[in-house]
């Protein structure tokens, strides 16, 4: 019962992913994919790899094994003579526009006003004129809801005001799909609403969307697909009226019991 | 002997024309070596802490030989040790309008700002290390290429924090053009000394050379801190939540 | 002959129009700074009737004593001019071309006794500027004194003359060893502070510095300083700074 | 001129008894100018912290004026001038055994301890004023005048924090001796200079010298890394809480 | 109906006590005394004043008016001319023994071993020799229930564990009274009933005490006298029982709702 603004296209595919911190395998064989428009749910008990999962998807980390591809373009390496090799950083960072990254402890610039966060990256990756970037700025903020505050610098803002400027900041280089990494779990409780509201109208518009959280209610409304992972590996996948009513994993049971009471 | 308060107050209030050259090439030659040890510790900075391990042993050996050797050996080294190699040699350069640019001056610059580099190089990079990891991660994610990380999100948080320690260097840099004299360039030490080896005021020569070196580093001191006040000001405003905002009043702000 | 001479000099010579000299400028009256921070003295003068005769004009470029062998050998000069004695070990790293006598003595506080020569200072100290001829002199006095059983002269090291100067002037040391020259020239500056301390104890030849890798200025150096003895500009510097003694025989 | 490496290695490894006497006297210096002025930098920190204003004003003054004018200033100011004003003259001091100890050196030992005191009184006092203000508080809450405060229970958590900037201004000092040769003590560099200026083999001499230097701070680096990680270990005891204690045990320990 | 154990003596009295800091007025004429043998109890609202009040019996903090006495000895002043002048720091050394403090933050010296903090005091200011020291110290330690931890370091203890060796070391200089700055308020819960425990045994041996406490059930339990503070002035004071029943001033009432409920 796929709804029907999610393609068949895969966007992101991860497959066989292995990472390792020092002796610990942190995942271990991973295969994950998104298909354009669709927004997954990445849920797990803590340690079970989900950040390092995101965090591979734009390469912020390297793997010791399996494939990393976006829109079918390997991220991260490329080919020398028939081998696979580490790529330039230049090149890396170029691939990165395509996923934008929202943080849980939103990194915003805090030398530079909302809308220079903003615009920053169109300004001087995407050769946006000023003017043009912008107004496309403040369309970004009249999304998320903050207008007035284009002038402001980020300490003046409150941490749910915060994180609504890091997701237009990440959505002004138009990436092709958006990582949340418990983009709420910094916040006051008074300021999580706010936030959650953002993605949902965000969700709403179409954008291809990975949300790593323990907003389970929120879960349950804007995923199309829950994705549950434990010890580096994803467990269980599915609908999540299905995951959350009916989990199958004794695993998935013991999160769910435990997040959801 | 007595201290002759007469040719005292003469020398400190009205210095002669070769003192006041001996205070301008002082001043010239700490200004231009902390200005290229600046730049050229910045490239020794970025070296320290690149993926590259071979660029980061040689900016780490640099490092390492420059801070374990005295600077009064590197200056000689490189003035006269160099040119007795035939790797480096200083000559004159006439710039227009007839000034001449003497050799030993730009030995003296290079010396001072190559060691200063090391220096330099240190500060830059605890101060790069000091900022949060998550603006760099924030920049890479949006796809900055590693030079434009640095240039508009990392370097402008890391130069709040290490103003302070730059201005200490130039303080530093200020005393150290003494050790120029060395190799025969006439700055207030050296001049001190000729008008001494004529007059024999010893005393009163070097308290009034004193003083004059009191001076500088205490205007600069004083510079400096006001340079702090203004930046904690803005500082403020990146710090402290308020608690109505009007885009046209932080506009202003 | 001026042109033939002229066309051997170094390429960087001719070009700069420069003829540049190392000197150590803080020996009186040899070399040293006016009020107004001016080099003169006899070198200075010599090296600048020297260059206008090659159609040069000087630069002079203040280095320590010990400094200036390898100053020259590095070319970061064409000449050395520091009243530099012709010594084997010098010779055999540079060229010198005659152009002086020099002479070596003491300098001594105002009304102390007299000194017959170095060996009068056993048991005493005695400042010098490294890398003079004074330090080596003193050394040998010490072979003698040693053989004859007698202590040894403490030598005080100094980079500087000024320095070394003063610790007459203070009482540090007995005597300072440095040319006759600059001893009579303290005595006559400031005669209640300074005196000479006896006769002169050494002569010995002094020339201009050369570098051996530039035969063509020596020979036209050699050429000019001829023709200034002949014509009586070189007597009358000599004269100028009362040290005709000094002066080469005819 | 090409590289004479077989002296530069017959010099190398094995100085002449001039040079080996030069680094005697090099460490000799830093050593003792090194304890002179940390037990006088304690003094001037002690004082700048007093209730007293008038010792608080002379030994802000005091740190002024020295960290204000070059060292090299200081050390011809206090051998020369204060001979010349007829304030102090260093006279040679014959020691037991035949042993001169130099007016000179004696000299260059004063200026460079008096130059490190004022160094020393800022790292004191900043590890001073880094200890919790509750420890002196309990000190004197128990009855403890001054002075036994600061010996029992300020300064021994006070050293641990100063130990690395203590280093570092050793670290320094051996530098800094090089400064001395200007009046006339034959520490490292002059010797070199006047051997230079018998053999003119200036690239190779100054080359040994920056490796001798680059020894003795490496050497150095190496013991306060190893004395670092002795007090991070012992630190450790003093702030991880361990699960089993037992009297005996902790007393070895 | 003052217990029997109580004297008549004026141990610390403190009349006219007057202290501000800047331009704030902290203390506004407070008079105050403890009898030998009393335990005081010392509440009042935060900011008004009774922290200030606790330092000035020992004279970490000078006054700007009023007198300090201590067994009827002037604290921190001295007669010179005629005049009273501030007293040497020596002599203040030496009059705050006869008045043991132990802090909020427990401020035990951290480079020494639980048996080197309690034995400084009475090893080098009372010349007790090291093995008498030792022996006082270890049976200090077998009080306040401690006699298997002489050999740790304070960070190896926990948070009550300390707050009873900093009792320890008051006792050791055998102080004619003890005073306590909110003793238990920076422990984690658990740990409160411990050195509540502790106190409550020094108050039954007869030890002068003044303990400022937001604790009401343990000062209803173990004071002789209650006094309330508020302002900087003393507003109230009388039996426990009393007070606590049956407040006069309308901010002993005001405080005592917020407290108790
Ligand atoms: N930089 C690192 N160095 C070493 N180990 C790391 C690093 N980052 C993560 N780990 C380890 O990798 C494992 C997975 O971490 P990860 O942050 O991906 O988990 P998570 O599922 O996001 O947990 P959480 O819900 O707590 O955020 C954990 O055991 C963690 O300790
Ligand atoms: N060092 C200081 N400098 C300035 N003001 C101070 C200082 N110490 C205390 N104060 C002020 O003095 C007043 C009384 O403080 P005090 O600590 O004595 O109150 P308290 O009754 O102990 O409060 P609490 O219950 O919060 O501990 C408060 O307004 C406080 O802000
Ligand atoms: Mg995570
Ligand atoms: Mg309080």
């Amino acid at each position: 019962m796929k709804p029907p603004r999610i393609s068949d296209e895969r966007l992101i595919e991860l497959t066989g992913i292995e990472k390792w911190f020092g002796k610990t395998k942190v995942l271990d064989g991973v295969d994950f994919h998104v298909r354009k428009g669709e927004v997954v749910v990445l849920i797990g008990p803590s340690g079970s790899g989900k950040t390092t999962l995101l965090r591979c998807i734009n390469h912020l980390e390297t793997v010791e094994a399996g494939q990393v591809k976006v829109r079918d373009e390997l991220i991260g390496y490329r080919m020398r003579r028939g081998r696979l090799v580490a790529d330039y950083e230049r090149n890396i960072a170029y691939q990165r526009r395509e996923v934008g990254m929202v943080f849980q402890r939103f990194n915003l610039f805090p030398h530079m006003t909302v809308l220079e966060n903003i615009t920053i990256a169109p300004l001087k990756l995407r050769d946006v004129p000023r003017q043009k970037a912008e107004e496309d700025a403040m369309e970004l903020l009249r999304k998320v809801g903050l207008p007035d505050k284009a002038h402001a610098y980020p300490a003046q803002l409150s941490g749910g005001q915060q994180q609504r400027v890091a997701i237009a900041r990440a959505l002004a280089m138009q990436p092709a799909a958006l990582l949340f990494d418990e983009p709420t779990s910094a916040l006051d409780p008074e300021m999580v609403g706010e936030v959650l509201a953002v993605m949902r109208d965000l969700a709403g518009t179409g954008m291809t969307m990975v949300i790593v959280t323990h907003e389970m209610g929120f879960a349950r409304q804007v995923a199309d697909r829950v994705v549950v992972m434990a010890n580096g590996q994803v467990i269980e996948e599915g609908e999540p009226d299905r995951i959350f009513s009916d989990p199958q994993h004794p695993k998935t049971r013991a999160l769910l019991s435990a997040v959801l009471h | 002997m007595h201290f002759d308060w007469g040719y005292f107050w003469s020398q400190l209030l009205t210095p002669s024309g070769a003192f006041l050259h001996g205070l301008f090439l002082t001043v010239l030659m700490a200004v231009a070596a902390q200005l290229l040890g600046s730049i050229f510790g910045l490239g020794v900075a970025l070296c320290k802490m690149a993926p590259n391990r071979v660029l980061r042993a040689v900016a780490g050996g640099y490092i390492w030989i420059i801070r374990g050797t005295p600077l009064l050996v590197q200056i000689v080294f490189i003035y006269t040790g160099l040119a007795a190699a035939n790797i480096l040699r200083f000559n004159d350069i006439a710039l227009p309008g007839g000034v001449i640019f003497p050799g030993s001056v730009q030995a003296g610059i290079l010396a001072l700002a190559l060691n200063e580099a090391a220096y330099m190089a240190e500060i830059y990079r605890s101060g790069i290390l000091s900022v949060d990891r998550g603006q760099f991660e924030a920049a890479k994610a949006l796809g900055m290429p590693p030079a434009m990380m640095f240039r508009y999100i990392i370097m402008p948080q890391a130069l709040r924090i290490i103003l302070l320690p730059i201005g200490n260097q130039f303080n530093i840099m200020l005393k150290n053009t003494t050790l120029v004299s060395v190799i025969g360039v006439s700055e207030m030490l050296l001049v001190t000394e000729t008008i001494n080896s004529a007059t024999f005021r010893t005393f009163e020569l070097y308290a009034m050379l004193a003083l004059y070196f009191l001076l500088l580093t205490s205007l600069w001191h004083l510079f400096m801190s006001w340079a702090e006040q203004r930046l904690a000001r803005s500082s403020d405003r990146l710090a402290a939540p308020r608690k109505t905002l009007a885009g046209g009043k932080e506009a202003a702000a | 002959t001026k042109g033939a001479a002229a066309g051997a000099l170094p390429d960087n010579i001719v070009a700069s129009k420069t003829l540049t000299v190392c000197s150590a400028v803080n020996l009186p009256p040899m070399e040293f700074f006016s009020a107004n921070q001016k080099p003169e003295g006899v070198d200075i003068d010599l090296a600048n009737e020297l260059a206008g005769r090659l159609h040069l004009t000087t630069k002079i470029i203040n280095i320590p004593f010990a400094g200036l062998i390898p100053a020259l050998l590095a070319h970061n000069c064409d000449v050395i001019m520091s009243q530099l004695f012709i010594k084997p070990p010098r010779l055999k790293v540079i060229d010198e071309i005659p152009y002086m006598y020099s002479q070596e003595g003491f300098i001594i506080k105002a009304g102390k006794p007299k000194l017959k020569g170095p060996e009068d200072l056993s048991g005493k100290k005695a400042a010098s500027v490294t890398g003079t001829t004074a330090t080596d002199l003193m050394k040998a006095a010490n072979e003698k004194l040693a053989a004859a059983g007698k202590p040894p002269i403490t030598i005080v090291l100094f980079p500087e003359n000024t320095p070394a100067l003063q610790q007459v002037q203070f009482g540090q040391v007995e005597a300072y060893g440095v040319a006759y020259e600059t001893a009579l020239y303290y005595a006559a500056l400031a005669p209640s502070q300074f005196q000479v301390g006896g006769d002169p104890y050494f002569k010995i030849l002094t020339g201009i510095g050369v570098s051996k890798d530039t035969p063509g200025l020596r020979d036209a150096l050699t050429e000019q300083l001829a023709a200034m003895r002949k014509d009586g500009t070189y007597a009358k510097i000599f004269t100028k700074w009362h040290i005709a003694a000094d002066m080469l025989p005819e």
